[in-house]
């Protein structure tokens, strides 16, 4: 029962932090700001739907799997914002 | 048969049914061994692969023909609907024998330009081989498989093999002669696609036996048949969907255009006659085979009328395979199919295989001919041409024969095979196919005199040659123009052999 | 309509706006991104016949669904030649004439 | 999966929306962002449509490689404009198109909607005899069983669309390496990355190999994860692509094809025909096809996403 | 608990289809591969979410391949974007 209810918590919380980050993707004013929103839902968001679901995997090889998914999105997503960011700020500084 | 075991009886596969497998795996393999090997390999192995595939192209079609039944056989043991089958019948072995033919001359002739130099491995050789030996293999890919997808990719294969020979030059016009092939390629191979996947979903196999049986007219077969034909045509570079032709194989070099002309075109027309007269054959009688035929009379005036204004000598032999594609087509409205099978059937059905093989001769002699011109003044410029006549008279002479035979003069493969026609359609009463059969013969013996009076002609100053053209390979196009032209001595009727493998009242006008 | 009624008119429209994108776009690689949308529609066709044959225990017909991945790799391999093409052409097109004339490109005389 | 028919209904409409903008949008690159995300979708709607096979495989190769090939071509465009557009086509040619297009869909439509019921399928017959070829993935039981010459042959094409790749380099480049020359990349955090990713990579690229016998997965799927991750590290520029003149790497290209065809043909004499496996082999015979198939094809797709070499081999 | 996770893989496709407007309004690149971004990450959480509400075979596989080939369509849209980035000279 436990299980059962924190896999409904984490799935919440994981849906809201991608509503919250679709929200500031598509209201904030300039692209870091934009950014920033994303950055939270791409880890944050991810990260507590596959904590969720681990919680009701069949097997360990299941729930390593979904550890791996999320630890390579974190990674990926962490590196891109950061080129982006380098990106928009050289972007700003020459202009 | 031990691993399909339940799948097969032993009479599906007859007897020399491997020869089909061999017939395409062995170019596959030279290709492999030569794209492997590199250095001056690659045209080694492709000259040493030929004797080997002409062998077995020789054994299909003496099987074929002595036992006057559809060879066929079953990879794997599979059977279909499940597994795949290769079948050669008459039409198949007759082509798989053309292109056996033409790869061995048109790799010898190609051995002149594109032997590497000693030591270095050349891009240009190196490619050409590889290229030449996969357009083998698709080829016989083509004309030998039994099941829709196959022949999918049996299409890719060849366009994989022939867009890349456009170019081998590297300059910016060939290089976008090249792309626009491709991208029209491209979108005939999606549409044929589009087809056959319809086809499957509508009937659940993709075999063009169980297919012939189980296809019903509808929406289904009626879009699919749109979708496949549209696509073939792109390929086929039927009027008005030949605009890429005239550039690609004007561009490629002389061993290149002659494969493309004579032997890659054919490739999907083959596939429009198996999709017309196996797969639904009802179609051939309706009024698209009409609008078919419409199509083909304006490829054959367009295109040799366009012929006849141009300057240059290889972009005149193209427009003119855009028009001697055109014949080909008038083929479908003539041919006819089932239930009410017309005794012109077999009449048309011989003289649009007939158009195929001596076309495929000719045209390769006179692409040959073309870049030897080229080759020896450095330029190919129809209104300069005097003189060469004298200084290449092998050249010449074969570039006329070949022209006899587009224009359809007796003997050659050219008249028998127009004549067939222009027979059917008297037969059938519709003679305005006779009408355009004569005109285009005008036309084209308008371009070849044209070219002829041209290089025949005295020059106002002796002229010089850029370089000296070897005799082998004037000879070679020659032996292929001639080839063309010993067709012309077949008997001037239906061909029962080419008619093994149609259902039997096909042979009602024999 | 059940799901795979949608995905198939789905890729009819596709099919069309690939179609479009195909002839009208000046462009080649935006004549290269409609053929890929054009294939996309295509295999989306045959996705739903493949679902429509769901028996034996199979989610849908295994035998569509191995045409198709075969089909999106010729896709690939089509665009690849097709983009190195196009990169090429940019090179020679961008280039001076500094090469020898094209032999198709010198004017008559 | 378990939803309701109105998701399906919402994504098709998302897909053919991202379709729509993609045509529609004025900038190339952000035409590709939007073909780039168009494949995301369809994987998905793979998935819907009970084929995680092909799922698999247009996530890899369908939105994943060639939406970084299409982003390198526009981005290369961008720094060099193409030479000379030939404008925009006059509006009859527009109006025509059009009306192919729209009776193209239209005509597609119907014949969707006219599909017969009950659906003809070859799912039983494939099931029946599954058995046969030792694997329990029915779709790669159809690729490298029932229909093996298909696939034989495509691995064909794809060597051929390389050969054709390669071509296209001018003379002096021949048998040299393809790509710019990389410099290690100054921003530490794309090396980060770079070095991170391949090791994972290349399990998950084995464990789709692996599981392909038996579950979603395959040579194809497992080869492009592998291709990805190899580009990966070049783009990065802690490895070079080899020339493509050297024999090591003709092999390894060759091999995959080579060894396809060695087993069929030795299928004529061991099993009676061309490409069949006696049925105690089939499991051994077809993972003997598999590994080598594998290396082949993700160095083909690799080498395809390089293009033509294009610096001078050391001589 | 199917229901529940069957909900939440509508409700995140939902969300993140309504982040694509980024792809329309732009501006830049960076916006517009933002919301691609977050495409593929959704599409891999609704994946995982539809999978663990119904077993269904290889569709956490397919969210792990989306992460990782997005990873590598990202590094080669950022790199490309930016001249300065793509090594070249």
């Amino acid at each position: 029962m436990a299980r059962e209810v924190t896999t409904i918590v984490a799935v919440c919380a994981g849906l809201f932090f991608f509503l919250a980050g679709t929200i500031g993707l598509i209201r904030f004013p300039d692209t870091l700001s934009r950014l920033h929103a994303l950055t939270k839902a791409d880890n944050l968001g991810l990260g507590l739907i596959a904590l969720g679901t681990m919680l009701q995997a069949q097997g360990p090889l299941q729930a390593l799997r979904l550890v791996v998914i999320w630890l390579l999105v974190l990674v990926s997503g962490s590196a891109v914002s950061q080129l982006i960011a380098l990106r928009v700020y050289r972007r700003s500084g020459q202009s | 048969m031990i691993a399909g075991g339940p799948i097969v009886s032993p009479a599906a596969t007859a007897s020399h049914g491997h020869l089909l497998v061999f017939a395409i795996v062995l170019p596959v393999l030279g290709a492999l061994a030569s794209l492997l090997a590199g250095g001056r390999w690659p045209a080694r192995i492709a000259l040493s692969t030929t004797p080997f595939g002409l062998a077995v192209a020789i054994a299909i079609a003496v099987s074929v023909c002595r036992s006057g039944r559809v060879l066929d056989y079953v990879i794997g043991g599979w059977a279909p609907p499940l597994g795949i089958a290769l079948r050669a019948d008459g039409l198949s072995a007759l082509m798989v024998l053309t292109a056996a033919v033409l790869i061995i001359g048109i790799g010898l002739f190609a051995y002149a330009q594109f032997s590497a130099p000693a030591g270095t491995e050349a891009r240009g050789s190196s490619v050409f081989w590889t290229l030449l030996l996969a357009v083998w293999a698709g080829l016989n890919a083509v004309f030998l498989g039994g099941d829709l997808f196959t022949l999918f990719v049996a299409l890719e294969l060849l366009t994989f093999a022939a867009v890349p020979l456009v170019c081998l030059d590297g300059q910016a016009d060939t290089l976008a002669a090249a792309l626009r092939y491709l991208l029209f390629a491209l979108l005939g191979s999606v549409l044929y696609l589009l087809g056959t996947m319809l086809l499957y979903g509508g009937y659940g196999t993709l075999d063009i036996l169980l297919l012939a049986d189980r296809v019903r007219p509808g929406p289904i077969a009626w879009a699919a048949l749109a979708l496949m034909s549209a696509g073939l045509l792109a390929k086929a570079a039927l009027y008005p969907l030949h605009l890429w032709l005239p550039p690609a194989h004007a561009g490629a070099p002389a061993p290149a255009s002659a494969v493309l002309s004579g032997l890659v075109v054919k490739a999907p027309f083959f596939l429009m006659v198996r999709l017309w007269f196996d797969v639904m054959p009802g179609a051939a009688d309706q009024a698209a085979a009409q609008l078919l035929g419409g199509l083909a009379t304006a490829a054959i005036l367009i295109g040799s009328v366009v012929a006849l204004r141009q300057t240059r000598l290889k972009l005149l032999v193209a427009y003119s395979t855009v028009a001697q594609i055109g014949y080909l087509f008038l083929m479908f409205p003539l041919a006819g199919g089932v239930p009410a099978i017309h005794p012109w059937g077999a009449t048309a059905w011989t003289g649009g295989a007939l158009q195929a093989v001596s076309h495929a001769f000719a045209k390769a002699a006179m692409f040959m001919a073309a870049g030897l011109i080229y080759e020896a003044l450095g330029h190919d410029r129809i209104s300069d041409l005097a003189g060469i006549g004298r200084a290449l008279p092998v050249t010449v002479f074969a570039f006329g024969i070949g022209g006899a035979s587009l224009m359809g003069l007796p003997p050659s493969g050219g008249f028998v095979a127009k004549a067939l026609l222009l027979t059917a359609a008297v037969a059938a009463g519709q003679w305005w196919w006779a009408v355009v059969v004569l005109t285009g013969g005008l036309l084209a013996g308008g371009y070849v005199f044209l070219v002829l009076t041209r290089a025949l002609a005295e020059p106002q100053a002796p002229i010089k040659l850029q370089k000296r053209v070897g005799g082998g390979r004037q000879s070679i196009a020659l032996m292929l123009a001639l080839a063309a032209v010993l067709l012309g001595f077949v008997p001037l009727r239906p061909w029962a052999v080419l008619l093994i493998g149609r259902p039997a009242s096909a042979s009602a006008g024999l | 309509m059940s799901s795979e009624t949608w995905f198939g008119l789905c890729g009819a429209v596709l099919v069309g706006l690939g179609l479009f994108g195909l002839i009208t776009h000046p462009d080649a690689l935006r004549k290269l991104l409609a053929f890929n949308l054009l294939g996309g529609g295509v295999f989306l066709v045959f996705g739903t016949i493949a679902r429509r044959g769901a028996a034996a225990g199979f989610g849908g017909d295994p035998v569509p669904q191995a045409l198709v991945i075969t089909g999106i790799v010729v896709a690939f391999a089509s665009t690849a030649l097709a983009v190195a093409l196009l990169r090429r052409l940019a090179e020679a097109g961008g280039e001076p004439a500094a090469a020898a004339p094209a032999p198709l490109a010198e004017p008559p005389s | 999966m378990n939803l309701s028919p109105d998701v399906d209904g919402g994504l098709a409409v998302l897909i053919a929306g991202l379709a729509l903008w993609t045509i529609a949008v004025r900038d190339t690159f952000a035409a590709v962002i939007g073909f780039v995300a168009f494949g995301l979708v369809v994987a998905v709607a793979w998935m819907r449509l009970a084929a995680p096979d092909v799922a698999l495989t247009e996530a890899a190769i369908g939105s994943g490689i060639t939406g970084g090939l299409l982003i390198t071509a526009a981005a290369g465009r961008r720094r060099r404009p193409p030479p000379q557009p030939d404008g925009r086509p006059r509006g009859i040619v527009r109006i025509a198109a059009a009306t192919a297009s729209v009776l193209a869909a239209v005509g597609l439509g119907v014949a969707v909607l006219s599909l017969p019921t009950p659906a003809p399928t070859l799912a039983p017959n494939v099931a029946l005899h599954l058995g046969l070829t030792g694997l329990a993935n029915p779709v790669n039981a159809v690729l490298l069983g029932f229909r093996a010459v298909d696939t034989l042959l495509e691995v064909f094409v794809l060597l051929l669309a390389l050969l054709g790749v390669w071509s296209l380099a001018p003379d002096r480049f021949w048998g040299g390496r393809p790509g710019a020359a990389q410099r290690v990349d100054p921003h530490a955090m794309l090396v980060f990355v770079a070095r991170l990713l391949p090791p994972l990579g290349i399990v998950v690229g084995l464990h789709l190999l692996w599981v392909g016998a038996v579950a979603p997965g395959g040579e194809f799927q497992s080869a492009t994860v592998l291709a990805a991750v190899w580009i990966l590290a070049t783009t990065a520029g802690l490895c070079d692509w080899p020339p493509v003149g050297k024999p090591r790497l003709r092999l390894v290209l060759v091999i995959g094809t080579a060894v396809f065809l060695a087993i069929g043909l030795a299928g004529l004499v061991i099993a009676g025909a061309f490409l069949a496996y006696p049925p105690a082999y089939a499991k051994l015979l077809i993972v003997a096809i598999e590994l080598p198939l594998t290396l082949s094809i993700a160095a083909i797709l690799g080498l395809l996403v390089a293009g033509p070499p294009s610096r001078e081999p050391r001589r | 608990m199917v229901e529940f996770l069957t909900a939440a893989a509508i409700l995140l496709m939902a969300i993140v289809a309504a982040g694509l407007v980024r792809l329309l309004l732009g501006p830049g690149i960076a916006d517009r591969l933002m919301a691609v971004q977050l495409l593929g990450t959704g599409s891999a959480g609704m994946l995982l979410l539809s999978a663990s509400a119904v077993p269904m075979a290889g569709a956490v596989d397919v969210a792990l391949v989306l992460g990782l080939l997005a990873a590598l369509v990202s590094v080669a849209l950022v790199k490309s974007a930016d001249p300065s980035m793509a090594g070249e000279e």
